[in-house]
């Protein structure tokens, strides 16, 4: 394109103001949105010269000025690039925009910024070879805003979770909700049942965790279960822990269990036992008992770290069976290669729903099984969707 | 037991006398510097002697470190918090020559009430003034939760995954994503029984969480054996000096 | 006295949970002071709450010296290196504990000589333990466990240089098992986790999870 | 069979050991060809250096003393490039230990590229509260770290001129040796401020990350020592990690080959019909 053509172009934009037509100009001017204030925006129409130009923006507090700079820029951004504000519409790759938080002052001192509730006058100016031209004035006024539209989606599916979750509690606590079945749960019967033919004790190992984690509640969920096992075939129980806290709820578990069997009478409450108070200290005591004692069965549940590796390698050389529960993903690899079940991460959760049939734990597990569906549901739709090129499912769902 | 003895005593002598050649011929200094290594030296070994079996020497390592690590915390704590940002404030004490900072004493007294609140536990008869301060914490905490898991978890790892299949190599890795994503879903599923189809998307997305697992797993075994680079070659380097 | 035990708790949780899910919608400089006060709240909490951490460590050893439990010694030591290190914390070069803390001094030397050196060899002990459990018991037991071993010893092959020297065929293989299979499970997980920590938030705010508040009567 | 399977443990410790201490001692040179995950790393660091000069860079160390044979090499490489491009870098530490192990390193590394203390780098020290700093720190940086930690306020550093919260920085690049990144600085502070966000973790945390590099909330990641030994190779100046690949590798073989003949033994034994 020729210089003098694109003088030409650049002007077309600006036409209202250089020869008086009617045609409306697309200069828009409005305060920022979703913002905290003080903050105003300006778009105007794709530039078609290939030569730069610089566009600057003025602004007064009264029609007729004295109008301040406020920003100049030479290569402006294009609405396309803020989704967040803009959407997607085809049309904004051919709008540019600007963002303006201050102007200068008269004497030339600090900037001073915009101020909310404040109307301001805007004006933009497009040099291309020394010609300042500009447009004609929009008015526009700063302020903090309510809501971030961006944030719809979120809000939205936020709040639909929250009532599919609060329902299905409330649900559960008039009826049962089914859950299936966790194989794991039967793996722990079937070891429970080889120590009492073996005439051996079994060893339950708690995880690092304090009292108030969901996988140490789990844990003690199913060491209720374990004891209910080993009152009822006479099994010889011993628990393993490193926080006093869950110790003395453990002994609780554990004699309310017995007491359900009519077996009072069998409960010692020295079976469940501080091992140790330090991480290392406590893996190498609980593999001390491993080998020396050699119970039929090690069960390790709750959130495990480093530790780990040692018990589940001790505990597998004694040729006892091992199961393993635990929401601690990066100790599941060790687990899974060194015991003989798993119950992996969420499943524990399950597990602990299953036994307890406590409404809150099936309810929100109901609610979080729907979630999963609807991801699922939504993954398929908007992959179909998105292969012929459809679009608005996946601009839908974006984190903006 | 006795054997054990002897391996004690000659590990600590062999210590002891490593140290002293060290010393003799220069390549340790008997400066803070010098001792520093010495110690640390002890430290790892003691610690090491753990390999041999566990004993006396090895839990008085672990303890010892406990106890310093508390302390260090502490310290870490008081000079960075609790003197240096909370009473710095309450009684605008900025260092030499610094102008200002710190926060307005006002909106302090809130928080500094309810970190007060939460030492209440220790007490038997206050104890339910610290449920305030959980209570607080908690809340807080899940309410802030809600909203960003949702934005960047749900909703940032949902977009990625939404993208258009087309027969190509990349195309057919994100069909597997697609599917690895689905099926390890389907296996934390829990309202239905595992049989028929689901019990095959299943199984499918317990393959995906092994491979994922062995990812997990692998990794891990290079992040402990780099470790133990790191604390040989501290030994080989910093104490021998043979590297 | 049920009031101030448990409901008042509960309204805290609830009044704040709500408050501060809210203001994450709403761009207006109100709303943004009230994330800051959170923040700023929530993180001076923390501080104290390293103290109580501190005291519950210092009375779980402090139980088993009085009642000269099995090992009491150790916890005795516990105690002897804490009030060490606690007189060099105070001493802070010379300054004493109402300064800015120096980076000298025994403070920083006990850390770097005995806690960095116990601390790494304390982790690196379980690469022996590690490297004797490859040989024992990692174990092929089930397809599963199977899949597991084989995309393991890709990624420790194609991770480091020996692995290229091989075959250049490793290291993209890890590449790809990277970014691809473990990449989608990993997400998988990652929805089924946050959708969890998003139940538990909810149940927490609406007052159905209660184990927070532990400790006291009630 | 069994036998061989049931010899002492002690046995394979000695290997271990031997299989680190002699490619210590002994130079064998593989060379070491940097990943995509790493080199996006590099390319972000000079990318910022030549499109967003003027920004400062904000490191922030999340490790503490159990991991530093891993996390202390790659935070040389790091701030040895950034100090290299003359990025103005502003320090802080969200894991307490970090304080002690990050600032004697930035101290040095800043020394030996002559940046000065307060106009050219700074270090903030320590604050409690995890998710909570990140989350302080997105509102305000002088709200959540008032004072460095010679107690000098805020105010009076240059180098945080103009940077007023977690926006104004061109790049975050998170030291993570536990979750840091996934869970704090993902949720509570690139969500909302978008600001391009790399790091290096400990390799155990690594593999959990790569949903986050495919969907761009990360821009690069440096996974354990040989990301760290990668980001050596690319910056050219081979350091510790560099080093340590050698053992990393032998010992790396040493396990497989421990898998495969556990594994071996385990087959035969269990096709005879006994058990293991």
């Amino acid at each position: 394109m020729s210089k003098i053509t694109s003088c030409i172009a650049i002007a077309g934009i600006f036409l209202r103001v250089a020869a008086g037509a009617q045609e409306p100009v697309k200069i828009e001017v409005f305060d920022t949105p979703n913002d905290a204030g003080g903050s105003l925006t300006i778009t105007w129409p794709l530039s078609t010269s290939a030569q730069t130009s610089e566009y600057r923006i003025y602004v007064a507090t009264a029609a007729d000025g004295p109008f301040q700079l406020a920003a100049t820029t030479t290569a402006p951004a294009l609405k396309s690039t803020e989704p967040t504000l803009f959407g997607h519409a085809e049309a904004n790759d051919q709008f540019h925009v600007l963002h303006f938080t201050d102007h200068d002052t008269e004497g030339g001192g600090e900037p001073m910024p915009l101020r909310d509730g404040t109307a301001y006058f805007v004006r933009l100016g497009v040099t291309t070879d020394g010609d300042e031209l500009f447009s004609d004035v929009h008015s526009a006024e700063p302020g903090g805003n309510w809501f971030n539209t961006a944030k719809w989606n979120n809000l939205i599916i936020s709040v639909g979770l929250t009532l599919v979750i609060l329902f299905y509690i409330s649900v559960a606590r008039r009826k049962d909700l089914f859950i299936r079945r966790i194989a794991g749960l039967e793996a722990l019967d079937e070891a429970l049942g080889r120590a009492t033919e073996m005439g051996k004790s079994v060893l339950f190992v708690h995880g690092l965790k304090e009292m108030d984690k969901i996988s140490t509640i789990a844990a003690v969920s199913i060491l209720g279960r374990v004891a209910q096992r080993t009152a009822r075939f006479d099994t010889d129980l011993r628990v393993a822990n490193v926080d006093p806290v869950v110790m003395s709820v453990s002994q609780e578990v554990v004699k309310e269990a017995y007491l359900q069997q009519g077996r009072p009478d069998a409960y010692r409450p020295d079976s469940i036992f501080m091992a140790a108070t330090e991480q290392f200290s406590y893996a190498a005591a609980v593999a001390g008992i491993m080998v020396r004692e050699r119970p039929a069965a090690h069960i390790m549940m709750g959130y495990f770290y480093a530790e780990s590796m040692l018990l589940a390698e001790t505990g597998s050389t004694t040729g006892a069976i091992q199961i393993a529960g635990t929401d601690a993903y990066t100790q599941l690899p060790f687990f899974v290669t060194t015991c003989d079940y798993t119950l992996m991460g969420e499943e524990l959760y399950a597990a602990s729903a299953y036994l307890s049939r406590e409404p809150k734990l099936l309810g929100s597990l109901k609610g979080q099984d729907l979630g999963k569906a609807l991801i699922i549901g939504l993954v398929l739709v908007g992959t179909a969707l998105a292969s012929f090129e459809v679009d608005f499912l996946t601009h839908l769902l974006a984190s903006l | 037991m006795t054997r054990d003895r002897y391996v004690f005593v000659g590990f600590l002598a062999l210590f002891l006398s490593a140290n002293a050649i060290l010393v003799a011929n220069g390549s340790l200094a008997l400066d803070w510097d010098g001792i520093g290594v010495m110690v640390a030296v002890g430290c790892t070994l003691a610690l090491y002697s753990f390999l041999y079996k566990d004993n006396a020497l090895f839990k008085v390592a672990e303890h010892v470190y406990v106890g310093v690590a508390a302390a260090y915390v502490f310290g870490i704590t008081w000079y960075n918090s609790l003197y240096g940002e909370i009473i710095v404030s309450y009684f605008d004490i900025g260092a030499e020559g610094s102008t200002g900072g710190g926060h307005n004493p006002w909106v302090l007294l809130f928080p500094t009430l309810l970190g007060l609140l939460m030492l209440t536990r220790f007490s038997r008869k206050f104890s339910w003034l610290s449920r305030i301060s959980f209570a607080f914490v908690v809340g807080v905490g899940a309410g802030l939760t809600i909203p960003r898991f949702m934005s960047s978890f749900l909703l940032g790892q949902l977009e990625p995954s939404l993208a258009p299949l087309s027969l190509s190599w990349e195309g057919l890795n994100l069909f597997l994503v697609l599917v690895g994503v689905i099926t390890v879903l389907v296996y934390f599923f829990f309202s239905v029984e595992h049989k028929g189809a689901v019990g095959h998307a299943s199984r499918l997305g317990i393959w995906f969480l092994m491979v994922s697992f062995g990812a997990s797993f692998g990794y891990t075994i290079m992040a402990r054996l780099s470790l133990l680079i790191g604390r040989i070659s501290f030994l080989l380097d910093d104490w021998l000096h043979v590297m | 006295m049920l009031f101030l035990t448990r409901t008042l708790p509960f309204l805290f949780c609830f009044v704040f949970g709500v408050t501060s899910w809210i203001i994450y919608y709403v761009p207006h400089e109100y709303a943004q002071t009230i994330e800051r006060e959170f923040a700023l709240w929530l993180r001076l909490v923390f501080a104290f709450a390293y103290v109580l951490g501190l005291v519950s460590l210092l009375s779980l050893h402090w139980a088993k010296i009085r009642q000269r439990q099995a090992g009491w010694a150790y916890s005795l030591i516990v105690y002897i290196s804490f009030g060490v290190m606690m007189l060099f914390v105070v001493y802070n070069d010379g300054n004493g504990p109402f300064a800015p803390q120096e980076t000298t001094g025994p403070y920083q030397w006990t850390f770097i000589n005995v806690h960095v050196a116990s601390s790494a060899t304390m982790f690196s002990l379980l690469a022996f333990f590690i490297s004797s459990a490859a040989y024992r018991t990692f174990r092929a037991r089930t397809p599963e466990a199977a899949i597991l071993l084989v995309s393991a010893i890709i990624v420790m092959l194609g991770r480091v240089p020996i692995g290229a020297y091989i075959s250049d065929v490793i290291p993209e293989a890890m590449q790809w098992l990277m970014s691809v299979p473990n990449m989608a499970a990993k997400r998988g997980i990652l929805l089924g986790v946050s959708l969890g920590a998003i139940a538990t938030s909810l149940r927490i705010i609406f007052g159905i999870e209660r184990s927070y508040l532990g400790g006291g009567d009630d | 069979m069994e036998r061989l399977i049931n010899i002492d443990r002690r046995i394979i410790f000695v290997f271990v050991f031997l299989g680190v201490a002699i490619p210590l001692l002994v130079d064998i040179h593989l060379p070491i060809k940097p990943t995509p995950t790493v080199r996006s790393v590099y390319d972000e660091i000079e990318r910022i250096s030549i499109e967003d000069p003027d920004r400062p860079v904000l490191v922030s160390f999340s490790y503490g003393a159990s991991t530093v044979p891993e996390m202390v090499p790659m935070t040389r490489a790091i701030l040895r490039h950034l100090f290299s491009r003359g990025r103005k870098v502003v320090g802080i530490c969200l894991w307490p230990e970090a304080v002690g192990i990050a600032q004697p390193i930035m101290d040095e590394l800043a020394a030996e590229f002559g940046m000065k203390y307060g106009t050219d780098y700074a270090f903030l020290g320590y604050k409690p509260g995890q998710h909570a700093v990140v989350l302080n720190l997105g509102q305000s940086v002088a709200g959540t770290f008032p004072f460095d930690t010679a107690g000098t306020a805020i105010g009076d550093l240059p180098v945080l001129d103009g940077a007023k919260n977690l926006k104004d920085f061109s790049l975050v690049f998170d030291f993570a040796a536990g979750d840091s990144m996934e869970f704090w600085w993902i949720p509570f502070g690139q969500e909302k401020h978008r600001f391009p966000f790399a790091g290096g973790c400990t390799a155990v945390m690594a593999p959990d990350l790569y949903p986050f590099l495919q969907s761009k909330q990360l821009v690069g990641l440096l996974g354990g020592l040989a990301g760290a030994a990668e980001y050596e190779t690319i910056i050219g100046v081979p350091g510790s990690a560099t080093a340590g690949m050698e053992p990393q590798s032998v010992t790396h073989l040493i396990i497989i080959l421990f898998i495969l003949l556990g594994n071996t033994v385990y087959f035969i034994t269990r096709r005879r019909g006994g058990t293991v």
